[in-house]
């Protein structure tokens, strides 16, 4: 009932937050959230579950299953609990929020209560995202993270707030639709009365797919896979559907860049591993080709529109764009290291992208401006901040002991071991990557931090307060951790994603048989 | 016995004169006439195949039909006089504010 | 054997809680963090002693695991352990001892200067000593990787502590990017390593083996679960041995990659001393010591190593001719320096490199305090024509510096003209065998004259002559905290190549190499032994013979083109007044003063190709990527714009399409059906 | 003064075609159609089989029961009387300033 408690003490806090006058909501919203990071921790302290929630042999911990209705031949459950997936995913949720919540006391002056009781929704939807395993409850909860983040970036954001506002929403919600047709099909194919996701898995790993509408069973496999892949990438993002990031990312208000960034996007990689590569890895492995590569061209594409960049805040978003592409490298890997260093990546990259955004953030309050031209010297200035930048920076460089290092090595060694073709090959060109982002962002440090001080804004340039500081230093000591002790969490991934890994086994041998022209053929005959 | 389809031949006619009406003109009262003669053009059809079939249910309709006719009317008018009263006119083209 | 081995680890760690102490209380303290980072590393000195002289008793390497960063079952798991063995041992000495020294001399070159931010200084310092520290003492290469990576980020933090001028960001930038495109492939490397051995260890412990053992098995028999991708395991391995060579090459510059430790110089001088000079730099070659096991496997690499040491070693030496500050004088030889320890362990030198990386820490380290001095009494002034003269006035300093720079341009007896010698010989008894050899022995042996010619030319210039300015006629003196590191450093500089007199060896007959038998010594697969066992029966490279008559001749032609260039120098620069006599080689001083347009090719490559690309990504990301998603919200929006209108609000309208509508669907529907 | 009845089609003679065409296309197919002969309604006042069909009160006439579709009629037509009644009342007693709006034109005409 923990997760429910969770769920609930985010969402009636967010109702208090509304109703209660603006000079309550930010140290109420932040005593709600500390109060969710507590339950949470405690979660984790107290996880005991064993394996994959999917697949046969998981123990879930924390599990609520009731039967809640029937819609037509199907029937819905009220189906959560966590694995080792999960767990640091929500973790990593709470966390995020309540350090964004205390970096909005500075920016956010006006409708306070709404804001704060949107963050407040925005982690319970969060949660409720990544613990649900029933895919009704798991789609409410999906859906309803795009409503607060709609408002969020919608009123308090920036010039043009409602261009990138409706970008997003209606961006991710076509995906949506496009990811809900592939899972359907699948549904039908597998000819489950359930939607519970571990059934789901467990029909399609011991039984077989019938036709559905003209489509073979392997069409109806390929072309579930491949909407379903489409709607999460989407949400990853990858290229080419990522142009939504940096429009949100620079109009979004810096908490709810944090959240977005740290959290929002491993809504779509977590929902690739849960959906693409737990119920359909075969279709993963036959074209681990096509995936390969749009996973290397958004690592060094990413990459370099983020050198090209002079706003900080796309820098961060684009290379946020980059580091997903390396998730994706681990996901299609598809063994330990490769599945386990990808959600290590996730955790990971949700610390250190929040706490570069946190540091933007913190500049932009004192200068108002982000751009990298504007200013420089700022570390004369904002020792600390100034600081914080540079380890955050060199974090997502990849530095050792820290987080970032842990998850890219464990991808590259994934991948460099993966058994689709030229692997080897892919993996290095992918890793050029780390070459890259240390280029934009020394060039962004020397530029903004370093040299003679000058800003081009007429703003009084003050050292941060205390508040504004903390959730800095929270997270640089948790990426340290994280960098310096992975197994704090890699130990329940590893049990989490080990069970995939022998989803495969016999399927490899006929990896790389498809190519390009294969896809090609497979989606025409859809068409037709 | 005149065979159905000449009825449905009159019936056809009597609708299309009354769509005509309804396509041509624009004062809203001699709508209200082309609409009662494409009333009465679905009451002859209701009539006709109640004859085909040898069922009196469709001779009941069409009285129904006529009473709601009446009923319709008076609404009509109704609405006639509040246009007239808004828009100093009964023409319905004049009373364009439901467009896009 | 338990006892001071027990302690290996706080060797590393000392420095490590002198960085925690400089960074979070150095602002209370009386000297910033500077006494808990000299009381550190003086502690950790007297542990590298200890585990030197315990070692030397010790015959078997001791390891020791520490932390197990990722434990899985399958393919491998990230550790972290120590190995304590000759090399390490030593090393530990070198990188102790010199940052040891460099602590005491910043007390008086940054402390007593006033530098502002000094807890950061001394913090950064000492993250740097415990990063070498580690780095040296990693038991296996994944650990070795992640301590190459942190001493990047020193180097970073402290090549760009006065960041509040332009230059010293830019260059930490550059020495940071560049150094990173050598650890690129360095990390290939070690993810390959990994997933081809499924262990990255530098010796075998507790049944399982090391990587460099387990190559060996796969090239002289079978060996299981060695995974070369398809390759032929020759053809692999040496590719991975290139690959993990691209990280030394940056770290140590190495051709192409040497173009940022010029540009490092902007630091601080002991940073230089320490980082630039002495240790960091010598990671690369350090590296390819620790694992020669693997080295020695590939006569490609081999060959390729050497070429790239010897080619530098010339290159850089002919750039370090024309140089007019003195600290980049010492930067080039420091890459010239190098290339000649890459020659001796590309050649199979293995002692030979080691000797002079030794030897090179000591002397180089010893150059860049003293520059470090000249600079201070300077008032911060390098320019070299700006000196001279100052030999009566620093006369501590001039002799240390002489007796440096005696054994940096190879003269008989210092320490510099023993390890050199060596390194030359042991490339000319393999360059008789093999042309490239033969080649690289060419380029190293053509360097030595240049470096005989810009050290005195440096010495000249700072010390002898006039005075040309009224600085150098009157200059700032300094305390015993500069003096003192510089008389350790200047009497280890003439005494310490005497640890292998080989030459000498070989005339009188007397046993009087004693670093030759230090490396005898050690685990089974970490001898020196060992290593020519696998150069000669796996790889297949054979030295000539060793004679004495040979030795004496490569002796007696570096010591004689040495002391030309010394000659040369003397006859120029040694008069009071020198003239810029190298303006005379015209537009050759160009090109070298130039570097090459080594640094242009690189910048433009970051900056006018890599730039240039990432624009024009933009430019497509947002006109064709982004321009695609706005086209498509644009077209809903204009068709329903369009499409709206046909609600006219007049219901003739509505009509005339309800009736239209319904005529199309009944003549389409009787057309189907068949009504006509 | 008055003239007879003229045809101004004008601008709606398009439209009014489209009501030719739906008469045209009816035509056509109900003349083509065949239909069996009726069954008519047997002997008797037809009348008075409606009277009786609607209220379903002789079983043996072939009809549904309208009963309460007849007492819906009564209550709509009264409905529509009394609606028509309130709609074609003036509003109030202020004649002059009845409501009025202008179908978004303004107050231009």
């Amino acid at each position: 009932m923990l997760i429910e408690l969770l769920i609930a003490v985010c969402l009636l806090g967010s109702v208090g937050v509304f109703l209660l006058p603006d000079r309550y909501a930010p140290r109420l919203s932040f005593g709600i959230s500390v109060v969710a990071i507590a339950v949470s921790l405690y979660m984790f302290s107290a996880f005991d579950g064993a394996g994959n929630a999917l697949l046969e042999g998981g123990k879930l911990a924390f599990e609520t299953n009731a039967h809640w209705l029937s819609l037509g031949p199907y029937d819905l459950s009220w189906h959560v609990g966590l694995d080792g997936i999960s767990m640091p995913l929500i973790v990593l949720s709470t966390i995020l929020t309540s350090l964004a919540i205390l970096s909005a006391w500075t920016p956010i002056n006006e409708r306070k209560s709404q804001f704060y009781g949107l963050m407040l929704l925005l982690e319970g939807s969060l949660i409720g995202v990544f613990g649900a395993l029933d895919f009704f409850v798991w789609f409410i909860f999906w859906e309803a993270v795009l409503v607060p983040m709609y408002f969020l970036i919608g009123v308090w954001g920036g010039p043009r707030r409602k261009y990138a506002a409706i970008k997003f929403f209606v961006y991710t919600n076509v995906a949506s639709l496009v990811m809900f047709v592939g899972f359907f099909l699948l549904v039908m194919g597998s000819g489950v009365t359930s939607l519970g996701l571990p059934e789901l898995a467990q029909q399609l790993a011991t039984g077989s797919v019938s036709s559905v509408g003209g489509l073979s069973p392997q069409q109806v496999k390929v072309v579930a896979f491949f909407a379903m892949f489409a709607g999460f990438a989407v949400k990853v993002p990858v290229v080419p559907v990522h142009t939504w990031l940096p429009d949100a990312h620079v109009e979004a208000p810096t908490p709810v860049s944090v959240i977005l960034a740290g959290v929002l996007l491993k809504m779509g990689t977590y929902a690739l591993l849960r959906f693409n590569f737990t119920l359909l890895p075969e279709v993963a492995a036959d074209y681990a080709l096509v995936l390969v590569a749009i996973a290397v061209v958004s690592v060094l594409y990413g990459a370099l529109l983020a050198l090209a960049q002079q706003d900080l805040k796309r820098i961060v978003a684009y290379s946020s764009v980059s580091s997903m592409g390396y998730v994706i490298l681990g996901l299609v890997a598809f063994n330990l290291y490769g599945l386990g260093g990808a959600t290590f990546q996730m955790i990971s990259h949700g610390l250190i992208s929040g706490l570069l955004f946190l540091c933007v953030g913190v500049i932009y309050n004192t200068t108002h401006t982000r751009m990298v031209g504007d200013m420089s010297g700022l570390a004369d200035r904002m020792p600390i901040t100034a600081g914080a930048m540079v380890a955050g920076s060199f974090a997502y460089m990849g530095l050792p002991l820290m987080s970032g290092f842990v998850a890219e090595f464990m991808v590259f060694s994934g991948g460099f071991s993966a058994t689709f073709p030229h692997a080897q090959l892919l993996t290095a060109i992918a890793m050029f990557g780390i070459v890259i982002v240390a280029g934009y962002y020394l060039f962004a440090m020397q530029r903004t931090l370093f040299g003679s001080f000058r800003v081009a804004t007429d703003y009084e340039i003050t050292r941060a307060k205390p508040h504004d500081i903390a959730p800095l230093v929270v997270l640089i000591v948790l990426i340290i951790a994280l960098g310096s002790a992975p197994e704090l969490i890699f130990g329940m991934i590893q049990d989490a994603v080990t069970p995939m890994t022998e989803l495969t086994h016999t399927q490899h041998a006929a990896m790389g048989s498809m190519e390009l022209r294969d896809v090609a053929s497979t989606i025409g005959g859809v068409v037709r | 016995m005149i065979a159905a389809k000449y009825y449905l031949l009159l019936s056809a006619a009597v609708f299309c004169i009354g769509l005509f009406g309804i396509l041509t003109r624009r004062n809203a009262l001699i709508f209200l006439m082309s609409i009662e003669l494409m009333l009465n053009a679905a009451n002859i059809n209701l009539v006709a195949f109640s004859a085909q079939h040898g069922n009196l249910s469709g001779q009941v309709f069409s009285l129904f039909t006529m009473a709601l006719a009446a009923a319709e009317v008076a609404v009509g008018i109704g609405i006639i006089l509040v246009l007239y009263r808004n828009f100093d006119d009964v023409d319905v083209t004049t009373a364009t504010s439901m467009r896009w | 054997m338990a006892g001071p081995l027990e302690f290996a680890p706080a060797i590393a760690a000392l420095p490590f809680v002198s960085f925690v102490i400089a960074l979070f209380f150095g602002r209370y303290m009386p000297k910033k963090g500077a006494l808990a980072g000299i009381t550190a590393t003086a502690g950790s000195l007297l542990l590298a002693i200890w585990t030197y002289f315990t070692v030397m008793g010790n015959g078997e390497p001791h390891t020791e695991h520490l932390h197990t960063l990722v434990a899985v079952a399958e393919p491998f798991s990230l550790e972290l352990g120590i190995l304590i063995d000759q090399l390490s041992a030593l090393m530990l000495l070198i990188v102790t001892l010199i940052s040891f020294l460099v602590f005491v001399f910043s007390l008086g070159y940054m402390n007593d200067e006033g530098e502002t931010g000094l807890p950061r200084y001394y913090a950064g310092l000492s993250l740097f000593s415990f990063s070498m520290l580690s780095f040296v003492m990693a038991s296996n290469l994944f650990m070795a990787f992640m301590f190459f990576e942190l001493v990047g980020l020193c180097s970073y933090l402290l090549i760009g502590f006065w960041f509040r001028e332009d230059a010293p960001p830019s260059a930490a930038k550059k020495a940071f990017i560049v150094t990173r495109f050598g650890d690129y492939f360095f990390l290939i490397g070690v993810v390959g390593i990994l997933a081809t051995f499924g262990t990255s260890a530098f010796i075998g412990t507790g049944g399982t083996e090391s990587f460099p053992a387990l190559a060996e098995h796969a090239l002289t028999g079978s060996a299981d679960h060695v995974h070369t991708f398809g390759f032929d395991p020759q053809t692999w391995f040496t590719i991975l041995a290139l690959l993990v060579l691209g990280g030394v090459m940056g770290k140590s510059a190495q051709f192409p990659l040497h173009t940022w430790l010029p540009d490092a110089m902007e630091g601080p001088t002991p940073v230089s001393a320490l980082i630039h000079a002495a240790t960091m730099v010598a990671a690369g070659v350090y590296l390819v010591a620790r694992m020669y096991g693997f080295y020695a496997l590939s006569p490609t690499a081999l060959a390729i190593i050497a070429f790239v040491g010897g080619f530098t070693a010339l290159f850089a030496a002919t750039m370090g001719v024309v140089k007019r500050e003195i600290k980049q004088v010492l930067a080039y030889s420091t890459i010239s320096q190098y290339g000649y320890m890459m020659l001796a362990l590309g050649a199979g030198g293995y002692v030979a490199g080691v000797f002079h990386l030794t030897t090179h820490a000591v002397f180089k380290a010893l150059l860049f305090l003293g520059a470090g001095a000249v600079i201070v009494a300077m008032h911060h002034d390098e320019d070299m024509w700006k000196m001279g003269g100052l030999k009566n006035e620093l006369p501590v300093t001039y002799y240390t510096f002489l007796a440096g720079s005696l054994a940096l341009a190879g003269i008989i007896p210092f320490s510099g003209f023993w390890s050199k010698d060596e390194v030359l010989y042991e490339a000319l008894r393999l360059g008789l065998n093999d042309p490239v050899f033969m080649a690289a022995y060419a380029m190293g042996l053509i360097a030595v004259f240049f470096t005989g010619f810009y050290t005195f030319r440096m010495v000249f210039l700072t010390f002898h002559g006039e005075p040309r300015t009224n600085i150098a006629e009157s200059p700032h003196q300094y305390g015993w905290n500069m003096k003192a590191p510089l008389v350790v450093l200047g009497a280890l500089a003439v005494v310490v190549g005497l640890i292998n007199m080989a030459p000498l060896a070989k005339l009188t007959g007397m046993d009087l190499t004693y670093l030759h038998h230090w490396f005898e010594n050690g685990g089974e697969l970490l001898t020196v032994e060992h290593y020519h066992h696998l150069l000669t029966e796996v790889s297949g490279v054979h030295h000539v013979e060793n004679s004495t008559g040979l030795m004496l001749g490569s002796g007696a032609l570096s010591l004689g083109l040495a002391l030309a260039g010394v000659a040369v120098a003397h006859v120029l620069y040694n008069v009071p007044s020198p003239e810029e006599h190298t303006d005379k080689l015209g537009s050759i001083k160009t090109v070298l003063f130039n570097n090459y347009y080594q640094d242009e090719y690189q910048v433009w490559l970051a900056e006018g190709l890599t730039a240039n690309v990432a624009r024009a990504a933009n430019t497509f990301d947002q006109g064709v990527i982004d321009g695609a998603v706005n086209g498509v919200s644009s077209v809903s929006l204009f068709a329903g714009e369009r499409v709206r209108r046909i609600q006219t609000g007049v219901v003739t309208n509505y009509a005339a399409l309800l009736t239209v509508g319904l005529v199309v669907l009944l003549v389409a529907m009787g057309l189907l059906g068949g009504w006509f | 003064m008055t003239t007879r009845p003229r045809l101004k089609l004008g601008s709606h003679l398009l439209p009014g075609l489209a009501a030719v065409a739906l008469f045209t296309v009816m035509a056509a197919v109900f003349l083509q159609g065949n239909f069996p002969a009726p069954a008519g309604f047997g002997e008797g006042s037809v009348l008075r089989s409606i009277g009786m069909a609607m209220f379903a009160l002789e079983p043996s006439i072939p009809s549904a029961n309208f009963l309460v579709a007849f007492e819906i009629i009564d209550v709509v037509l009264v409905a529509a009387l009394v609606g028509a009644v309130m709609l074609a009342r003036r509003e109030g007693n202020d004649s002059s300033g009845s409501v009025r709006t202008d179908g978004g034109r303004g107050d231009d005409r």
